[in-house]
């Protein structure tokens, strides 16, 4: 287990002037987990985003070390998983794929074919392998989602609206991969879902700003 | 220094000083005195006009590359107050632009026979008007101040490397009409290769400096106005 | 109107000059009316609160 | 590592026109069109070498404009924008996406030179190394705008139209020299006569490209 520590410093975030939310602060190792909760609107997707490094904070920094060294935002992304709403997988590509496409875009590791197929059996959708994406149900899409953040087993992974258009089974899934993450590395749930928040060792809770 | 009263003052009197001295010292054929000013043939009464043309020019690129110095700073900082100043100088930059080529035109019209002639200068005063024209129309299909800001400067700066290549590229495609361009040895082209008789010169730089400092009063009116319409 | 300021060409330069007069003075009408609705809408708040 | 990196996503982007055509079909189409408009409006009637350049690089320069902005529009529209930022940096994604908008221009307009010099019978390329070298450097130079704000535009409302607007005053330092090259090219000049344009060329594709280098993450990121 690497040890990764994520530390977010007065993090905030304005959209058009308003501001969305301000001065969080928190930090989180590795071995634990955190919520993030709010009303609808108050910015847990931003939060997340910005946790991420697809999003940069109007003012603050959140930074993520590994063993001791700060990771630059242009390498983050190997490091980060993030599944949320507003991810999409190509649509014109099959399940498989997208993960080989996933794979070889980021190039930091290799997966064969047995290991694809093992992980997308794991959210069971290993029969759908080679179909469209667009033909696709939301939850076999939240699925492959899941799927593909965890092909480079990061160390940060980031769960927005995590049991989302999922069934019981695919619920099931996701609790496993919650339990895991937070022994191996950073999970970090952007949710208001109570059975969610029993993952969570702490939460920390956004508060829109209405002006 | 603008915003004191004095300041307008004599910003206002200067300019008038400008005016009238550009309109009223008389042109003889061998200047004698320090208010007269040559007799160049073939320009004649319109060699004045260089007075109250070029400092429009000259303040709408002054204006472009604030409007894009600012830019740059927005990007660095992310302080939404560059963005501010890089529409207002943006703004007021397109004011200038369409008088200096209204100005232009009518001088051209009365110099070499046509409104329009695809010269250089006016090529490139034109390519201004229209780079202007796509900065405002990008803003105003954006939504979110931020991005709005962050894509506009971006053009803004793309626009800044590119429109030099003018430099370059004309001389090539055309030989230019305007006073000093080639093929117009004769004529026009002391007056535009500022070897102008000095007191000329005096009242040219005198306009130059009242117009810009012109612009610089109008920006902070402006930017005075865009900050208190923030606050509603 | 042409062949009148052909002939008479520091007329030429006094539409030059009342242009860029002209397009001042458009430009402060303008800004002054942004003004005018700033100054409505304080009054008017002024007058709620 | 970015240079792989941006390979794969110059990869993904060709197997996605593959699988769907949506620039390839709608392009050809385009300059077919656009073609046909010119024989017909053309006729008998004797046109100028220079008026006959012009037109090639209007159809170069529009058709650029109709399928261009593709591969950054189509990210945004899918929604796959967050996706590409989570799987690598934006130096990647823009030297990717350079690269693919550098071949989809090239092939495009070598298709549409050969169109053009075969079925436009009064534009007679007598300098031909000239010409195909103004190809090559006016394509690498439109590809290098036209990418940079392609990312731009694809974040704006009104995508389709505004893309021309903002490109125009941006390309044309490239069109006037570009057109007077191809002009020198039906006129039989030597070679070394348009030196000077394939500088100017040469150099304004290596600006725009520094540029957008440096402002491509300030417009991939939100």
């Amino acid at each position: 287990m690497t040890n990764a520590v994520l530390k977010a410093d007065q993090l905030s975030k304005d959209f058009n002037r308003r501001k969305i939310f301000s001065a969080i602060s928190f930090d989180a190792a590795s071995g634990s987990s955190l919520a993030v909760t709010g009303r609808n609107g108050s910015g847990k997707s931003t939060l997340a985003k910005i946790l991420c490094g697809v999003l940069t904070p109007t003012s603050g920094t959140a930074v993520l070390s590994i063993d001791g060294n700060a990771i630059s935002p242009e390498r983050l992304h190997r490091h980060v998983g993030l599944v949320s709403p507003y991810v999409q997988m190509y649509d014109e590509f099959t399940g498989i794929e997208n993960l080989r496409l996933a794979i070889s875009i980021r190039g930091i590791v290799r997966k064969n074919d047995r290991q694809l197929r093992d992980l997308l059996q794991q959210f069971g959708i290993d029969d759908r392998r080679n179909d469209d994406v667009r033909t696709y149900s939301s939850g076999m899409k939240q699925r492959l989602k899941y799927a593909a953040a965890l092909l480079h087993e990061p160390e940060l992974l980031v769960l927005d609206e995590p049991t989302s258009n999922l069934d019981e089974q695919g619920i099931a899934a996701v609790r496993d991969v919650m339990s895991r993450q937070k022994e191996s590395g950073i999970l970090i749930i952007a949710t208001n879902d109570r059975d969610d928040l029993r993952y969570a060792d702490r939460q920390v809770t956004v508060e829109g700003e209405h002006t | 220094m603008i915003r004191s009263t004095t300041g307008k003052a004599l910003l206002s009197i200067w300019l008038t000083l400008v005016i009238v001295a550009g309109l009223a010292m008389p042109m003889v054929p061998v200047p004698r005195t320090w208010y007269e000013l040559p007799w160049i043939p073939g320009l004649e009464q319109k060699a004045r006009i260089i007075l109250f043309h070029v400092p429009m020019a000259w303040v709408t690129l002054v204006a472009f590359i604030s409007a894009m110095v600012y830019g740059i700073q927005f990007l660095k900082t992310k302080n939404l107050d560059y963005d501010l100043k890089s529409v207002n100088a943006a703004g007021l930059g397109t004011v200038f632009c369409i008088l200096a080529t209204v100005t232009g035109s009518i001088w051209a019209k009365f110099n070499w026979g046509s409104f329009w002639n695809w010269d250089p200068r006016e090529t490139s005063i034109f390519i201004l008007l229209l780079i202007y024209g796509a900065y405002f129309a990008l803003r105003s299909s954006i939504e979110g101040a931020e991005k709005r800001a962050a894509l506009s400067a971006a053009y803004s700066i793309i626009a800044g490397v590119t429109a030099p290549f003018f430099i370059f590229v004309m001389p090539r495609i055309m030989s230019g009409l305007h006073p000093g361009a080639k093929g117009d040895e004769g004529g026009a082209a002391p007056v535009a290769q500022l070897h102008m008789p000095p007191n000329m010169l005096v009242v040219f730089f005198a306009s130059l400096l009242g117009f810009t400092m012109l612009y610089v009063w109008l920006f902070s009116v402006r930017m005075r106005i865009s900050k208190l319409e923030e606050h509603h | 109107m042409y062949d009148f300021l052909a002939s008479n060409q520091l007329y030429i330069v006094m539409c030059i000059v009342l242009i860029n007069w002209f397009g001042l003075l458009a430009y402060l009408f303008r800004i002054d009316g942004r003004l005018r609705k700033l100054e409505q809408s304080t009054y008017a708040k002024d007058e709620k609160a | 590592m970015m240079m792989r990196s941006a390979y794969e996503v110059f990869r993904k982007d060709v197997h996605s026109e593959f699988r769907t055509r949506y620039a390839m079909n709608a392009l050809i189409m385009f300059v077919i069109v656009a073609l046909s408009i010119i024989l017909f409006s053309i006729g008998d009637e004797s046109v100028t070498p220079g008026v006959l350049s012009g037109i090639l690089w209007v159809i170069i320069f529009f058709s650029g404009m109709s399928g261009l902005s593709r591969s950054f529009v189509s990210e945004e529209e899918r929604g796959t924008v967050l996706t590409l930022q989570l799987l690598t940096e934006p130096s990647a994604v823009y030297a990717g996406k350079l690269l693919f908008n550098l071949i989809l221009t090239v092939s495009l307009n070598l298709f549409i030179a050969v169109m053009y010099v075969l079925l436009v019978q009064q534009f007679v390329v007598q300098s031909p190394a000239i010409f195909w070298v103004t190809i090559l450097l006016g394509s690498a130079g439109i590809a290098a705008a036209a990418t940079i704000l392609a990312a731009i535009i694809a974040k704006a409302n009104t995508k389709g139209t505004l893309y021309p607007v903002l490109a125009f005053p941006i390309m044309l330092p490239l069109l006037l020299t570009v057109m007077n090259a191809t002009r020198l090219a039906t006129e039989g000049a030597p070679f070394s006569e348009a030196a000077g344009e394939f500088q100017v060329l040469v150099a304004y594709t290596v600006v725009v490209i520094a540029v957008s280098v440096i402002l491509f993450d300030f417009v991939w990121k939100d």
